[in-house]
């Protein structure tokens, strides 16, 4: 079989799992939906890995293959096949979506065995990695943009997965919409490219086309790639589309982990990597897109500093590690921004399974102010977090170190503009250290809270049933949580998965340690073979002073957390008195929110009345409907007059009627 | 076994007849088995529709021959999955109303029959007249429907919306007649025939005033803002069955007709107008999603975004671009087959919140019914064109073909289609998810009248989704679109 | 032919003066008298034009049978004078106005466009023509159709005089009905 | 004779009976007045008749002529059912045919 077989077969075994879970809701009993999900998932990973051998049978300058099942739209000049694209990066971002894919459903078949959505719940998880596998494998943009909706659907279901929570519907429908305003800019996007590019969809077409097409840094493909940047950070949450991902954490949170952590969120820095050569023409939307990440990577940081909802720290650290993976992709460190993206779905899905299994323990509760030395009562949690953490911060050995240092590595190494959005990197690195340690150490360091106590004891906590944003009351029922709380320590598939993405995150490094091992790039490589940066890599020793240093700000980042939880606690009320503006601005996530409330959210209700009370009630209804009632009313009172039921008013009419057609003939005969 | 167009267009109507004389009972599948023939006729139709083989299964005879009107049927690229569409359509409403007890249940089968012949003949009338004669009958069947049928306050809103279509029709007339007068050369025999008309273009002062004519009778049919007065009030008192043909089908024949008629004959207003009728196509997207997302109604809902979906019907065709134009026709069975959906949708909801139909009362009705609420997301994510499904290739292909032409109505209106997404899944979320509202009684859809009703239209919406192509390979708006004289005239 | 000239003339004057005397005369008595005279004079014109059958069918019946009927009815109601005061003078004004209107409109039509076309005495004709004999032929041969028609027209219209005239209850049980239900909104 | 005066004449006694319609109120004058029109009606088919020679105009005549009796019976027929009724007998009091 083929590479692209397998790669068909990659997408078509989620895909059967949706329609498998969904139609069979009602008869697959127990747990059984969630192992059918994992197995599909686990079927999808190795058919990936599958290909991924087939594909390096052949010679590197012909790592690439399409095919196409049929054609999706072929008409009025435009030919759109339903066809998926195999290369190096595409194979690369499908085992990774897979691979992390397959650990979440493992864990979400325990996390969720309470719940009364279970079944559903794997449906859409299902579907979820079907799409975002049709994303990454797609042939062209137009596949790749039914992919892109695809998963910002799936988004929207799993984060109101608990559908009666109005929070949750309130954040789903925001990130939908979010979603929706990147996809409409990749259509205008797509547009462009084809009109510009020689009428072509495919990305060998477009690429092709753009080279004899678009002189350098032309304007229409600096408009075309801005709005490729504009769709991507729609999806990977970047400024001034952010809003929506820490709102994304009403979803349950292996949906976090999978979703809005390790994988779609993810997409957007596989967009730019597919669109490199568009990028690297037109150098001024990449610096662009490049110093908006730098500049969201370093935001989201001070909000993950201020945050204490532990979701929503992890969330905007989310942010800010896709930041620093756009800044790679953007600045042509496009081994960098896939490595980065690799290590962060190790790392970040881990952080976010332990956090739901903290979550589990608190029995809903998800503000770090409530929880403190979960350390003896949760160890495997605590040191798979740890693991996580110190990946995260950028710690020696692990890989987020190497991962983060190769970027910032990279761009000292280009230099110029680059230099400075790599120094914004690692004043970025040095918040993200000390916002890791404040969740370890304010988790699991400190006093234990009841919760941890009753653990020790040996019994899961259990709490009141509540909204953890509002406080409301909730029954356990259909579009609610389940009833039971589920942690690490009890759940063998808990456990497995997070066991797993703890190995990986720790060593996942071992892919591209500079002067060491080059699998990463060798891998990498034919699908970058034409990019401008292909020899701008710095030298080893470069890189290992990059690292050093790296290793250094992740150092002072965790000590200055020791000292301001553990050594010093105290320290950070001080600061917050010393000042609360930044502190202010922080913990309102810079007041985005309410700015965009101000700016979208109520003018749009306010012109949804004007237009329905002015322009619907006043104009249309009133001047127009009024204004042709009143004509008709006119016209029938005239009528009514006539009509008025005297035989002789009918004679009159009739007479007139008879007079009027003879003086019709009469001047027909006359002219 | 040839196909005879008069076959499919008489049957409805020969059905609803037959309802008149049968026993109440009968009368509503009487029009079901009717509907049901006509359905199957037209799959036959298709299953022989060569693509791309121009105008076929004529009918052409002689019908008023001192008027020059002929009583012509073809059916090509363009009509054939409209037509399609009617006959599909029609078989839920006809079942959604057989199911349900009306008051004269006969002589609600008859109009509703009527009905569907009359638009199946503006479909298929391939002569100006005959069109025009369609066009006007369809009148009658929706004037009683609504006005006999409807709700509290049915007859103000048959009065609005008869004024508002007749007076549309009456211009239409004016300008048909004009059209056929004036394109006849001196001495020549009078003619309607599409075809005839295409290759005697009038002159350019008089081809304005009678485009403007045409577009006043297609605009209010359609509804486009600012002609849509009539829209709110026939949507809120129509009863279900009939406004699900209404706002599928019926809304189709106007901009059908700008298609049909208008571009192949008017080519030179056309062009002069198009930026007018961007512009109206851009206003009422905008408006129609804004106002959409400010109504309780779920009916007003779907009525305002059908003024949006149009209005980019609308955008596609005044493109006058064959992508444009392609796109638009898709646009129109797409929006046809996932509006009629929402509305059984309507009335499955309505029946479980105590039959109120405001979203003011619903709300958790995903709860126990998690068919209801899938069927419903399909639905409503179709309708929103999010890509994946044959909406979202039609309106793909409208703005794209919009970008070529005019890109600055082109971006304006792909911010409806962020609109979209925000109405319609304030829809769905207000009526499924949420708090389950204190008068809901949530249960799923029943497995026969319910579900059979709505999970074919949703496994073609599927369908259609997976393979768009097999709509796209057979329509053919190229020949409006790229009508020698307006290819000639753009430059 | 100054004879048929000066018949002419007395008969068209008698005609007029008939056709005004059944306007204007005050009870509807006399006004049914002025019509028979009317229709005898008009009788004359059609012999003058030479239809013999027809002159004799409207003496014999119009004028004789029909105008008893009218007779008749105008004893059987009386034939009170019409109240003058409660008249609406506008519409009054607008009839005239009209007919004066019709009469210009004709006139002009006859004189004005078509006068060439009837400035004729008429064509040659047979000594037959109009005689009962043609008549009769023509009705049974050509306008069988219409002769048989104009027969069912007459039964029906007797039955529904009758019907029309019979006697029911008076007008005061209608008033006791109670009144149609209101229209709605128009 | 000229056939114009006959068909002159004719349209004076339409007007003439045009005008009574129009003005009288008694019903039965009114009856008498659209005895008058028709008969103005068989004057001109007469005239033209014995223009053309032809004898199609007077079987037209003939048909007028049942019609205005039929008209007369069903309208005398009415009149008297209004007496009985004790409907009074002006026109301008009968507007039952308004909606």
């Amino acid at each position: 079989m083929s590479a692209t077989a397998w790669a068909w077969l990659v997408v078509a075994f989620p895909l059967a799992g949706t329609i498998v879970i969904s139609l069979g809701w009602r008869a697959i009993p127990g747990r059984l939906p969630g192992w059918i999900a994992s197995a599909m998932i686990l079927g999808s990973f190795v058919c990936s890995v599958l290909a991924t051998v087939k594909l390096q049978d052949v010679a590197p300058g012909a790592r690439h293959a399409s095919s196409t099942l049929f054609d999706y739209a072929h008409s009025a000049g435009l030919n759109i096949g339903l066809s998926i694209y195999v290369d190096p990066l595409s194979l690369f971002m499908a085992m990774v979506v897979s691979g992390v894919s397959f650990l979440i459903h493992v864990y979400s078949v325990s996390y969720m065995t309470s719940d009364r959505g279970f079944n559903r719940y794997f449906a859409y998880l299902n579907y979820f990695v079907f799409t975002m596998l049709l994303l990454v494998l797609a042939g062209n943009i137009i596949i790749l943009i039914v992919g892109w909706a695809g998963v910002g659907t799936a988004s929207y279901i799993l984060i109101s997965f608990w559908y009666r929570r109005t929070t949750a519907t309130a954040a789903g429908i925001k990130a939908f919409v979010m979603n929706v305003i990147g996809d409409a800019a990749l259509v205008i996007a797509a547009f462009l490219l084809w009109k510009n590019a020689g009428h072509h969809v495919s990305y060998a077409g477009i690429f092709a086309g753009s080279k004899t097409h678009f002189s350098h840094n032309q304007g229409t493909l600096i408009a075309a790639c801005l709005l490729l940047t504009v769709g991507a950070f729609a999806k990977s949450a970047q400024l001034p589309l952010h809003t929506w991902l820490p709102d994304a954490m009403e979803g349950p949170t292996p949906v976090s982990a999978l979703i809005h952590a390790a994988t779609m969120v993810t997409a957007g820095v596989y967009l730019i990597a597919r669109f490199h050569p568009l990028y690297e023409q037109a150098p001024t939307a990449a610096n662009i897109t490049a110093g908006i990440a730098a500049a969201t990577l370093f935001f989201a940081a001070t909000c993950a500093l201020a945050v204490t909802d532990l979701k929503r720290i992890i969330a905007y650290s989310t942010i800010s590690q896709i930041g620093y993976m756009m800044v790679g992709v953007s600045t042509g460190g496009y081994d960098g921004g896939l490595f980065h993206l690799m290590t962060h779905a190790f790392f970040k899905a881990l952080l976010f399974m332990g956090a739901g299994s903290v979550i589990g323990a608190m029995a809903g509760i998800q503000d770090i102010d409530r929880m403190g030395g979960f350390r003896k009562s949760m160890r495997f949690t605590y040191i798979t977090f740890l693991i996580g953490a110190l990946a995260l911060a950028g710690m020696v050995p692990f890989s987020g170190w190497f991962s983060k240092d190769e970027i910032l590595g990279f761009d000292v190494h280009r230099g110029g503009y680059s230099l400075i959005l790599a120094i914004v990197g690692f004043a970025g690195a040095l918040l993200t250290a000390f916002y890791s340690f404040r969740m370890v150490f304010r988790i699991f360091h400190g006093d234990a809270v009841p919760e941890a106590e009753s653990l020790e004891r040996g019994e899961l906590f259990h709490g009141e049933h509540v909204n953890p944003m509002t406080g409301e009351h909730e029954d356990t029922d259909v579009g609610f949580p389940g009833a039971e709380h589920h942690i690490a320590e009890r759940e063998l598939p808990m456990k497995f998965a997070m066991g797993i993405l703890a190995v990986l995150a720790a060593i996942g490094g071992i892919v591209a340690v500079p002067g060491v091992t080059h699998w990463l790039r060798n891998f990498l490589d034919p699908s970058f073979a034409d990019s401008r940066f292909v020899h701008t890599q710095p030298t080893d020793t470069a890189s290992w002073i990059g690292l050093v240093i790296g290793a250094g700000i992740a150092l002072a980042g965790i000590t200055t957390a020791y000292v301001c939880y553990l050594r010093q606690p105290g320290t950070t009320a001080r600061l917050i008195a010393r000042f609360p503006f930044l502190h202010r601005l922080f913990v309102n996530r810079w007041y985005f929110d309410e700015l965009y409330d101000a700016v979208f959210v109520r003018p749009a209700a306010t012109m949804g009345r004007f237009g329905h009370y002015v322009i619907e009630r006043g104009f249309v209804q009133g001047t127009l409907v009024g204004g042709a009632t009143r004509i008709v009313g006119a016209g029938t009172s005239i009528a009514r007059a006539l009509e008025s039921g005297y035989v002789r008013a009918y004679a009159v009419l009739m007479l007139v009627g008879f007079g009027g057609l003879g003086l019709y003939f009469l001047l027909q005969a006359a002219f | 076994m040839t196909i005879y167009l008069s076959i499919i267009l008489f049957l409805p109507a020969a059905a609803g007849l037959l309802a008149m004389f049968l026993p109440r009972r009968m009368a509503g599948w009487t029009l079901v088995g009717g509907s049901l023939l006509a359905l199957a006729y037209s799959i036959v139709m298709l299953a022989r529709f060569k693509a791309g083989g121009g105008m076929q299964f004529i009918t052409n005879d002689n019908w008023i021959s001192e008027l020059g009107i002929r009583y012509s049927l073809g059916v090509d690229g363009l009509n054939l999955f409209l037509i399609l569409l009617t006959t599909l359509l029609w078989v839920p409403a006809s079942i959604a109303s057989a199911l349900r007890d009306w008051d004269r249940p006969r002589l609600f089968a008859f109009f509703l029959g009527l009905g569907e012949t009359a638009v199946l003949g503006a479909f298929i009338a391939q002569d100006l007249a005959l069109f025009v004669v369609f066009f006007d009958l369809m009148l009658v069947p929706f004037y009683f429907l609504v006005g006999m049928w409807g709700g509290e306050d049915r007859v103000y809103a048959t009065t609005k919306l008869v004024i508002y279509t007749l007076v549309g029709s009456l211009l239409m007339l004016a300008g048909a007649v004009a059209l056929g007068v004036m394109a006849t050369p001196d001495g020549g025999h009078i003619s309607f025939s599409l075809t005839t008309l295409a290759q005697h273009p009038l002159s350019g002062g008089s081809q304005y005033w009678i485009f403007l004519l045409f577009s006043a009778a297609f605009l209010v049919k359609a509804p486009a803002f600012p002609l849509h007065g009539w829209m709110p009030d026939a949507y809120r008192e129509a009863p279900l069955p009939v406004i699900l043909v209404f706002s599928a089908v019926v809304s189709k024949v106007g901009v059908y007709g700008f298609l049909r008629i208008v571009l192949p004959v008017l080519p030179q207003a056309s062009v002069h107008f198009q930026e007018l009728m961007l512009a109206i196509a851009v206003v009422s997207i905008l408006y129609g999603s804004v106002l959409a997302f400010s109504q309780d109604e779920p009916r007003l809902v779907l009525g305002y975004s059908s003024i949006a979906q149009l209005g980019f019907i609308l955008l596609g065709i005044f493109s006058l671009d064959p992508k444009g134009g392609q796109g638009a026709v898709m646009q129109m069975l797409n929006h046809g087959l996932v509006t009629a959906p929402l509305f059984l949708i309507i009335g499955y909801l309505a029946i479980r919140a105590e039959g109120r139909e405001s979203l003011d009362w619903m709300g958790g009705m995903a709860l126990r019914a998690p068919v209801l609420a899938g069927v419903f997301l399909i639905v409503a994510l179709a309708t929103l064109a999010m890509p994946g499904s044959a909406n979202f290739i039609g309106e793909l292909y409208i703005l794209f073909g919009t970008f070529q032409s005019k890109i600055v109505y082109g971006l304006v209106a792909s911010t409806g289609v962020v609109l979209a997404s925000v109405y319609m899944i304030r829809f769905f979320q207000r009526a499924m998810h949420n708090p389950v509202g204190p008068h809901v009684e949530s249960r799923d859809l029943a497995l026969g009248p319910e579900l059979g009703v709505i999970a074919p239209l949703v496994l073609i919406i599927l369908a259609l989704g997976v393979y768009p192509n097999f709509l796209l390979h057979r329509i053919n708006a190229f020949a409006p679109t790229t009508n020698q004289a307006l290819v000639a005239l753009k430059r | 032919m100054i004879f048929e000239d000066i018949v002419f003339f007395i008969a068209a004057i008698g005609a007029l003066a008939g056709a005004a005397g059944v306007v204007l005369l005050r009870n509807p008595f006399y006004s049914v008298l002025s019509l028979v005279g009317h229709l005898f004079f008009l009788a004359v014109l059609f012999l003058l034009l030479r239809a013999q059958f027809l002159a004799a069918a409207q003496l014999i019946v119009y004028a004789g049978a029909v105008m008893v009927l009218y007779v008749f009815v105008v004893a059987y109601i009386g034939g009170a004078e019409e109240p003058l005061g409660q008249d609406t003078p506008g519409i009054r004004a607008l009839g005239v106005l009209f007919a004066v209107c019709v009469l210009a409109e004709l006139c002009i039509a006859v004189i004005g466009t078509g006068l060439k076309a009837i400035d004729t005495h008429g064509a040659h004709i047979a000594n037959s023509f109009g005689a009962p004999s043609q008549i009769g032929s023509l009705l049974l041969n050509r306008f069988l159709i219409p002769f048989e028609a104009a027969s069912y027209l007459l039964l029906i219209a007797a039955v529904g005089a009758l019907v029309l005239a019979r006697k029911r209850r008076g007008f005061e049980d209608m008033l006791e009905a109670p009144p149609p239900p209101a229209g709605g909104r128009a | 004779m000229n056939v114009t005066w006959y068909v002159v004449l004719s349209a004076f006694l339409f007007a003439i009976g045009a005008a009574g319609v129009l003005t009288r109120r008694n019903p039965l004058v009114v009856l008498l007045c659209l005895e008058l029109m028709l008969n103005a009606g068989n004057l001109a088919l007469i005239a033209f008749a014995r223009m053309w020679g032809n004898g199609d105009g007077q079987i037209f005549a003939l048909v007028v002529m049942v019609v205005a009796a039929c008209e007369v019976v069903v309208g005398l027929g009415i009149i008297v059912g209004i007496f009985r009724r004790r409907i009074p007998e002006d026109v301008d009091a009968l507007s039952e045919l308004r909606g």
